[in-house]
């Protein structure tokens, strides 16, 4: 079975957006819920980099081992989903993602900060695929109909890639060799605990 | 508020899937929309598009909520009494004519301002166009006047169109890429896509001007920062390098160019050390620059609006070129100005005319071009004529849009028309991009009557309430281009139709209905739609894109008929992504370049594949090759110094596409250049005797771009000749202003030490309106304005937002992602003056007491000395918040300050240009 | 000679509201001699019987046209209730209907209360100030204060998969827009005008339909949207047309929960 | 509009990459140094090694989305996993290990003279309330807390997703809103008795002679011995600091980061875990573990001869005030110390 991963090249990310606006498009993502984002660093100055960052779906989740009720679960494609109906809001994903990964409809307060939200892979969720009841909750479901994430389809310069670990690492490997530099898979050691090659 | 969105579709529910193109920029992306029950529910990647393959940016991902969104224009609203108020098409119709009548009647034709549209199809510009003309004025603009008017005139002075001249795929064959001006990471997006594979798949030099370290400077292998409204001396201090080490393309520039000693003359004079002194760049950085730039080929030089929106933007430009004509860069792929065009049709609405100073397709004001249009749409041209104010105004271009408030305000004495500006029609265009805003809220206070047909109110509503109007405005709903069918040219010029993908929503109404029912109240409904099938007071877009193909022979629209894109866009997939071709075996669309990029010569039958790469020598005619164009006569009379005279031939100089049957340079074609040649006989009866109906006794007269059969350019294509001719580009355009681009001072410059050797140009008239640039530079220096006002000001572009902003700023996903107006300041200008990142500062303009509230983003992508705002806020007036003047739930999401409530005084001699991109400012903590 | 149609009483209620049948055959323009052999109205002659006399179709021909009879009276009443709530959502009242509302009698109930006050509101109101009122809250220049389509409610967006899936729905039902309507169908008034037509029979459909109309379509957002209105800063009359709505939309919601 | 908030933090993370990225970089527009922005780029790796956290810049007004990564909650979710899980498995299984041995080996600690049968007030009513209701809530937040901690675990297993689901949300509303009371607890716990809990000279002598529990010795106190100090320092210093950790994450974000929002909980849970096992200790003693001693927050008044082997110089103090004021009983006092 393929294991679904993300890789953002950041020497090609523009910080265009599309990523993030195309999951919001697709999935009806609320104001204020931002399953994906773009980070720059050194902002401004010579070495500037952008990254796009959702959920990893990370080898060995830490969202998943801290989850207090364990409403999250790997599927077969080594996609991290989490069930809302089981979700308490304690706001632990978080603390454990290294990603920032996990988001919370509300501003979060003693009351609650609502059933977490994040990156699905746009693989929705625990209910049946395609359903109404899915899409509500979780939004598409591209996986189950054979497409992969809006975002990374969508990416202004293919910066962002979605697909087989496997294949995906190959074309960054690919892109480094003629190019002759990489910055690295960002997020690929903390997340897989692996790093490509380049 | 909750979001509990509705599932997919049932499963088994038929989802259809339509194609339009986005609508937020040049690059035209494909938009591929799944459609349920008439419903928009979702958009996919494009992957056949040649262009995008798949890809979008964050405005083009997002055009769904266009159709979706709560915040569109919904029904024709009018003013009363300071309210607005809810009115029928019908009323709102007849109000507006009534009222333009009895201006007419009062005023004249030209008191009528018809302000179009970049964001309207082909079809419906062209047809704007046409309104003006049989309303009787040449005052029809749209925004290529302050985005690439310069550019257009500078580099058609060049070498005969004014465009990009190879592609965003094309830029794949490139070895070194100089961007001057343009932020394409920001404002191209997926064209960064092509632009980046190509330095990844050629190890490229991707070196980037700019004064600001941009997100497209973040790839760059080398970047140059450099002092705003520097462009022309940043090019020669290159050139100056190059014609030092004799890296210059002597061949090239003897057989294909003109005037080249007299600029060496100019380029002499920017040593590395003036050119250090003036613009900042260091000599041995300069080198190294323009070594690769000449040595390492092919080299391509971009721009976009860092050059353009200048009072010296048409000599900026003209610099670009000669710079490429120099080099020999130019003609090949690999190569070329490739000029990045803004919105998603200006390239086409350029083309079609919609503008104060051609006719469509560049047929210039004159009698000969009235008389073809009158030909094409088969008006008798004394009635065209007669509905002007004065035969005269007929021939003479109009207000620039820049300009609109100057012609309503003026005393009339210095508005050279019969009176001034009394009504605006505006039709798909912000009032917040133009500059000085604060003397535009006095011109919106003293129209008489103010029509805005856009699908978002714009900030025209507000603004003109903020100005205090009570009466006299119309907001009319008008369907986004998703909602309309059409053709629509991409900045490569590549055309590209888009079917609706859903029907227009609520009341509003594609642009044509708009002008069909407006032309139809005033009266010329019938003589204006004379070819054209109106269906249920829609007229029909293909009709309207024949017309285009009858009249369009000067630019090559002739060939791109409806069947042939339309067959385009239902075969994307089978076109090369490097050179846009489809494989010659194919049926329909063999051996065609993508979206028949003009100049697609003859009728659609004659099968031309359109021209990938413009002037390119080194391929046939019919394979898209041709020289420049010869557009300027065929030798010219130059004085030498010693009083004498010589004639300089102006055709090309021993090359020529392969295939021509002429072996050298030639001029264009017409009637008597095909006797000479004992071509005529090649022509058919039947276009033989369109020639002669036309030409009646001056048959011989009679060009490839007036003869309507389409015979003549039939015949050079034959023979292997482009029918414009095979002439020379121009490094001297002895008909500009500055005939070599001299380097100028920005109208308001901190550098006043620089003035006196650097003035702008003498005051002028220009466009019917006095240009008084000189006085007011003058007086800025005198003033000591700099000393109050010492940091420059730039403006420009987000990724997320367009334009005015209103649409996207309408759209939550994109305001979600920039929140609040700013301004970028360098962190020693902003540590000077006690402003902390993200603090309130008020940003103050030298004219008007212009002031603006914004918060500081404190970064040293800015140099020192200079500050950046983006455009595209609107909504906040002097630290104002205009929301409740809003119609309610019309606001867009996010409000903020305008930058053009900043900027100044300052045009272009040649286009009346706005001046955006230099200004001053001073900048305080709030 | 026999009465024609002796022992059919649509026949005889057509005869005797035209005023004999000589009168009767002039009005719909047929020989006299042909209503003679008629035994009941033909059924291609309904329609002109109908508008020749005003007897309704549902009298003349019950085994064709029945409806109205099947109505029970809770369902009249339903459809009335739709009926006005989509009258009033759609646009402003006028003078007539606004004298017709002040006459409506309350109850005790909650819905009779709620009918109560929105009769006394419309005795005091001004047909001008409704239609403002109207505008600003349903209307407005991009939109009023409220955005009353399904689609805003359930996604934030007009024109939404919500819309899709109501259209697909309606055309499964055969029920169309008409062509001049600019209006979404997720529109409250239009929905309201749909669930009156299922209740009263205009639509035919099968028995089953309103129910699943109403848990699709309205179900999920209207009594959000009742209850918005009922707060919203430029209600006034509406206030009260909100009041009706919401308890009358708890009322369905309650009916169709119960096990049919 | 915070979007700005976070910048300057930024600023310095970004200022530090850029020392280590290049050497100084332009400030005058008019005289740029050459930048080559492609060579300067910074790689992760780098930056991981370098300062162990990536911010950078983002356009939303969520700071907290400008983290880029965060591999420390690897480290933390280690902790939560982990160490917090044998941290208080020790402290808690421990602390009951240690009474049950204690208890099997001790016994309950009787009323050595038996009891007198003449009572005196302990603890008035208001005092006992403020206990009570402390303790009630101390309950529920530790046992709703330790669902957190080890519910997964021990008690999902048994009931399954959707009821350990269902309850756990419940225990989470009953561990917020019962915080509030809690603390109001230990604040007026702290103010009520801190007159008679500055510990002195007579605790280290009660403490050396092993309290009175573990052997037959009766050292004198006045009303509050060195053990129930302790007990009564441990719920000031320990509730402050859960309740302060606590409201922490309960309100989260609020001018924290994800790194105190990590460090509270840790804070939390481990003081939360000690806190038990003290308390454990404490129910013990007030329970099963002395005779006489639960009546004193039960009823309020304990056995005299209780009160003459616990708390023999506070006994003496309530006496003389009794016959000073002519009273048989000890008047209810709430200033006992005096
Ligand atoms: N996201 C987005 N994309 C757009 C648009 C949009 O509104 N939003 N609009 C479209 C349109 S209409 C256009 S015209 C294009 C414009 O696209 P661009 O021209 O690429 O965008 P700008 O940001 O206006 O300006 C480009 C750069 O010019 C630099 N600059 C400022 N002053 C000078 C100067 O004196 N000389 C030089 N050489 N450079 C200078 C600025 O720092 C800026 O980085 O974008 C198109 N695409
Ligand atoms: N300070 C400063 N000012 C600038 C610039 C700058 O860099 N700095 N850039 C300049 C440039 S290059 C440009 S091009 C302009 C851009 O500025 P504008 O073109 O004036 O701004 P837009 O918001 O793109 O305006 C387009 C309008 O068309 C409407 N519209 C969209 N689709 C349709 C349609 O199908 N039909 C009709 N009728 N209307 C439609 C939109 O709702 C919108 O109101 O701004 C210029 N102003
Ligand atoms: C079921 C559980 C508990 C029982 C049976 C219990 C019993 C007692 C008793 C009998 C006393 C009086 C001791 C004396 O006479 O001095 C006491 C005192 C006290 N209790 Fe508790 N208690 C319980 C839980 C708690 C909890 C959860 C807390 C705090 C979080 C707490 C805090 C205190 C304090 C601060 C004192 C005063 C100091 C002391 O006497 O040790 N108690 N408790
Ligand atoms: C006084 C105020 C207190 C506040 C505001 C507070 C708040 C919190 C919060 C917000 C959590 C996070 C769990 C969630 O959101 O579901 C938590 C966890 C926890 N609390 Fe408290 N709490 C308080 C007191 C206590 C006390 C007194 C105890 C113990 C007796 C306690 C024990 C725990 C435990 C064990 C956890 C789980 C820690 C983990 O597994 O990481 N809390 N508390
Ligand atoms: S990125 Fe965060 S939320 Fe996603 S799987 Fe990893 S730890 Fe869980
Ligand atoms: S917020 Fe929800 S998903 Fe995250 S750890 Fe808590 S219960 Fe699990
Ligand atoms: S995979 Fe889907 S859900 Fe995740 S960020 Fe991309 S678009 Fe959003
Ligand atoms: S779409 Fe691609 S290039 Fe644009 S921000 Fe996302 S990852 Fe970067
Ligand atoms: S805005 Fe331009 S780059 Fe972005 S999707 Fe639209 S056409 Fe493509
Ligand atoms: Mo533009």
């Amino acid at each position: 079975m393929a294991r679904m991963k993300f890789l953002c090249d950041a020497d090609r990310c523009i910080e265009c957006n599309a990523c993030v606006t195309a999951c919001k498009n697709e999935n009806e993502v609320p104001w204020g819920i931002n399953r994906r984002r773009v980070v720059t660093i050194n902002d401004g100055k010579p070495g500037e980099k952008s990254v796009s960052m959702a959920c990893m779906h990370c080898t060995d989740a830490p969202c998943q081992a801290v989850c207090p009720v364990n409403c999250f679960y790997t599927t077969a494609d080594g996609v991290v989903l989490h069930s809302k109906d089981l979700c308490i809001g304690c706001g632990y994903c978080f603390y454990a993602c290294p990603f920032g990964a996990p988001q919370y409809p509300k501003v979060g307060n003693f009351g609650s900060r609502g059933k977490m939200d994040k990156c699905t892979y746009c693989a929705g969720g625990p209910e049946a695929d395609g359903s109404a009841e899915e899409y509500a909750k979780y939004g598409a479901n591209r996986l189950a109909e054979g497409k992969l994430p809006l975002c990374a389809e969508m990416c202004s310069t293919k910066s962002l890639l979605a697909g087989d670990g496997e294949i995906i690492a190959q074309i960054y490997k690919e892109r480094v060799v003629k190019r002759g530099y990489g910055s690295g898979a960002w997020g690929w050691k903390t997340a897989y605990r692996e790093t490509i090659a380049s | 508020r909750k979001a509990q969105a509705g599932p997919p579709p049932a499963k088994g529910a038929a989802v259809e899937i339509k194609k339009s193109i986005c609508t937020h920029c040049a690059v035209g992306c494909t938009v591929t929309a799944e459609v349920s029950n008439g419903v928009w529910i979702g958009q996919e990647p494009s992957w056949d598009s040649p262009i995008n393959r798949g890809s979008h940016c964050a405005k083009g991902a997002s055009v769904r909520e266009l159709v979706s969104g709560e915040r569109r224009l919904k029904y024709p609203m009018k003013l009363v009494n300071g309210q607005w108020t809810r009115i029928k098409w019908d009323q709102a119709i007849n109000e507006i004519g009534d009222k333009m009548l009895e201006i007419r009647q009062k005023s004249g034709a030209e008191s009528v301002y018809w302000m179009g549209s970049a964001k309207m199809t082909n079809e419906a510009s062209y047809w704007m166009r046409k309104m003006g003309a049989y309303w009787g004025t040449n005052n029809t603009d749209h925004q290529a006047r302050i985005c690439h008017s310069t550019t257009v005139t500078g580099v058609a002075n060049t070498w005969g169109y004014g465009a990009m001249t190879n592609s965003l795929n094309d830029m794949r064959n490139a070895k070194t890429l100089i961007y001057i001006g343009s932020n394409a990471a920001e404002a191209h997006p997926v064209g960064m896509q092509h632009m980046l594979e190509s330095k990844e798949l050629n190890k490229g030099n991707f070196i980037v001007f700019d004064p600001r370290m941009t997100r497209t400077a973040a790839h760059a292998t080398e970047y140059a920062r450099f002092r705003p409204g520097t462009d022309i001396p940043v090019l020669y201090g290159m050139m100056w390098h190059i014609l030092k080490n004799g890296w210059e393309d002597k061949e090239f520039i003897k057989q294909r160019s003109y005037g080249f000693d007299d600029l060496r003359k100019e380029v002499e004079k920017w040593n590395p050390e003036e050119c250090e002194r003036v613009t900042g760049v260091p000599g041995a950085q300069m080198e190294r620059i323009a070594k690769k730039f000449a040595t390492e080929k092919p080299a391509t030089i971009i721009w976009c609006m860092g050059q353009t929106q200048h009072s010296v933007g048409t000599a900026n430009v003209r610099a670009s070129c000669i710079a490429l004509l120099m080099t020999g860069n130019i003609g090949k792929p690999g190569t070329g100005a490739n000029i990045l065009r803004g919105h998603d049709n200006v390239q086409g609405a350029t083309d079609v005319g919609l503008d104060i100073v051609t006719l469509p397709f560049y047929y210039g004001l004159t009698d000969g071009a009235w008389h073809h249009w009158a030909r094409v749409w088969e008006t008798d041209y004394d009635w065209l004529v007669s509905r002007f104010d004065d035969k005269k105004m007929m021939n003479t271009s109009g207000i620039p849009l820049t300009r609109w408030f100057d012609g309503v305000l003026l005393p009339k004495d210095q508005v050279a028309q019969k009176d001034n500006v009394r009504a605006m029609w505006v039709q798909g265009h912000a009032s917040n991009s133009i500059t000085r805003i604060p003397e535009s809220l006095k011109g919106l206070k003293a129209l008489e009557l103010l029509v805005v047909a856009d699908p978002h109110p714009t900030t025209w509503a507000s603004l003109a309430v903020k100005a205090g109007r009570k009466e006299g405005a119309y907001l009319l709903p008008v369907a986004t281009q998703f909602e309309c069918k059409g053709s629509r040219i991409a900045t490569n010029r590549s055309m590209q139709w888009a079917d609706p993908v859903v029907k227009p929503i609520f009341e509003s109404k594609d642009d044509l209905e708009v002008m069909y029912l407006i032309a139809k109240k005033l009266g010329f409904a019938d003589k204006m739609f004379k070819n054209i099938k109106v269906e249920n007071n829609l007229p029909v877009a293909e009709d309207i894109l024949r017309e285009i193909n009858r009249g369009s022979w000067s630019t090559g629209y002739c060939g791109q008929s409806p069947e042939r894109i339309k067959a385009h866009m239902a075969n994307q997939s089978k076109f090369d992504l490097v050179t846009l071709r489809a494989p010659k075996d194919l049926p329909d669309i063999g051996g065609d370049y993508y979206g028949l990029p003009w100049p697609c010569w003859g009728a659609p039958e004659v099968r031309h594949p359109g021209s990938f790469i413009l002037y390119n020598h080194t391929v046939p005619v019919m394979d898209g090759g041709s020289g420049f164009r010869a557009r300027f006569g065929v030798e010219r009379e130059e004085k030498l110094p010693d009083g004498t005279t010589r004639k300089v031939n102006l055709l090309a100089d021993g090359v020529y596409p392969p295939g021509s049957e002429i072996q050298d340079g030639y001029p264009e074609f017409n009637y008597g250049v095909l006797k000479k040649l004992g071509w005529d006989k090649d022509l058919r009866p039947a276009e033989l005797e369109v020639i002669q109906k036309i030409g009646g006794d001056k048959a011989d007269a009679v060009s490839w771009s007036t003869d309507l059969s389409g015979g003549i350019q039939r015949v050079a294509l034959m023979h292997g000749c482009a029918p414009y001719g095979n002439g020379k580009a121009r490094m001297n355009a002895w008909n500009l202003p500055d005939p070599i681009p001299v380097h100028r001072e920005p109208i308001y410059t901190p550098r006043v030490e620089l003035v006196s050797k650097y003035p702008t140009l003498p005051d002028a008239k220009q466009f019917r309106l006095p240009n008084i640039g000189f006085s007011v530079q003058k007086a800025a220096v005198d003033k000591g304005i700099a000393k109050d006002f010492p940091i420059i000001l730039s403006s420009g572009r987000l990724v997320e937002y367009e334009g005015g902003g209103e649409e996207t700023r309408s759209n939550p996903w994109l305001a979600e992602l920039q929140q609040d107006m700013f301004i970028e300041v360098n962190p020693a200008d902003a540590s000077s003056r006690g402003i902390k990142d993200g603090a309130w500062v008020w940003v103050t303009g030298a004219e008007n007491a212009a002031k603006a509230k914004v918060k500081a983003l404190v970064t040293e992508r800015v140099g020192k000395g200079v500050a950046w705002m983006p455009f595209h806020f609107g909504g906040w007036f002097g630290g104002d918040d205009l929301r409740a003047n809003y119609p309610q739930g019309t606001d867009p999401y996010v409000l903020g300050e305008s930058a053009n409530t900043i900027t100044t005084y300052g045009y272009d001699p040649a286009t009346g240009m706005q001046e955006p991109k230099v200004t001053l400012c001073q900048i305080k903590a709030a | 000679m026999n009465e024609p149609g002796l022992n059919d009483q649509g026949l005889q209620e057509a005869i005797r509201a035209a005023g004999g049948v000589t009168e009767l055959a002039r009005r719909i323009n047929i020989a006299q001699p042909s209503i003679s052999k008629w035994t009941r109205v033909p059924a291609e002659r309904v329609l002109s019987v109908e508008a020749a006399t005003g007897v309704s179709r549902t009298v003349l021909r019950p085994d064709i046209y029945h409806a109205p009879q099947a109505l029970d009276e809770v369902d009249a009443a339903r459809s009335r209730e739709y009926t006005l709530l989509a009258t009033l959502l759609a646009q402003a009242p006028n003078a007539a209907l606004l004298g017709r509302l002040a006459k409506l009698r309350g109850d005790t109930t909650p819905l009779g209360a709620a009918h109560a006050a929105l009769a006394r509101a419309a005795a005091d109101a001004e047909p001008e100030d409704i239609e403002r009122e109207h505008f600003e809250l349903f209307v407005g220049v991009g939109r009023g204060e409220l955005v009353p389509y399904g689609s805003y409610y359930l996604t934030g967006f007009l024109h939404e998969r919500p819309l899709a899936r109501l259209r697909g729905d309606l055309e499964a039902l055969g029920i169309e827009r008409a062509e001049d309507q600019p209006e979404p169908e997720d529109h409250a008034a239009i929905l309201c005008e749909i669930m009156a037509g299922l209740v009263d029979g205009r639509f035919a459909a099968s028995p089953g339909a309103q129910h699943a109309m109403f848990e699709k379509h309205l179900a999920p957002w209207i009594g959000r949207f009742f209850a918005d209105l009922e707060r919203a800063e430029a209600a006034d009359f509406y206030r009260h047309v909100a009041a009706v709505g919401r308890v009358f939309i708890d009322i369905e919601s309650e009916a169709f929960a119960l096990p049919a | 509009m915070n979007t700005f908030v976070a910048r300057l933090r930024i600023f310095v993370t970004a200022f530090a990459l850029l020392l280590l990225a290049v050497a100084g970089s332009p400030v005058n527009a008019q005289q740029p140094q050459r930048v080559d922005p492609q060579a300067d780029a910074v790689k992760e790796e780098q930056l991981l090694q370098q300062l162990q956290v990536i911010k950078g810049r983002g356009t939303i007004p969520d700071v907290k989305s400008y983290t880029l990564e965060q591999p420390a909650g690897r480290d933390w979710r280690h902790f939560h996993e982990v160490t917090l899980r044998w941290i208080g498995g020790i402290a808690i299984l421990g602390i009951l290990a240690l009474l049950v041995v204690f208890y099997l080996w001790r016994g309950m600690v009787r009323i050595e003279s038996g009891r007198s049968g003449r009572t005196i007030v302990r603890f008035n009513a208001f005092e006992r309330f403020v206990h009570w209701m402390t303790a009630t809530c101390f309950i529920i937040l530790a046992l709703s807390g330790l669902n957190i901690t080890f519910g997964r675990p021990l008690l999902l297993p048994l009931i399954g997703l959707e009821a350990f689901s269902a309850w756990s949300e419940w225990a989470k509303y009953a561990h917020n809103y019962l915080s509030f009371p809690f603390t109001l607890g230990v604040i007026l716990i702290f103010l009520m008795w801190i007159g008679g809990n500055i510990p002195n000279r007579i605790d280290v002598a009660w403490f050396t002679r092993g309290g009175g529990i573990v052997g037959h010795d009766h050292p004198p106190a006045y009303r509050f011995n060195g053990g129930q100090k302790m007990i009564y320092w441990i719920v000031v210093l320990g509730g402050s600091a859960a309740a302060i950790s606590g409201y922490v994450l309960i309100f989260p974000f609020y001018g924290t980061d994800v790194h105190s929002m990590q460090n509270a909980t840790m804070v939390h849970s481990i003081v939360a875990m000690l806190f038990i096992a003290a308390m454990l200790g404490h129910i013990y003693i007030g329970t099963i573990g002395m005779q006489g001693a639960f009546e004193a927050m039960g009823s309020g008044t304990v056995d005299v001869n209780w009160a003459k082997e616990h708390h023999s110089l506070w006994l003496q103090q309530e006496q003389a005030r009794a016959t000073g004021s002519n009273q048989s009983q000890a008047r209810p006092s709430a200033t006992p110390a005096e």
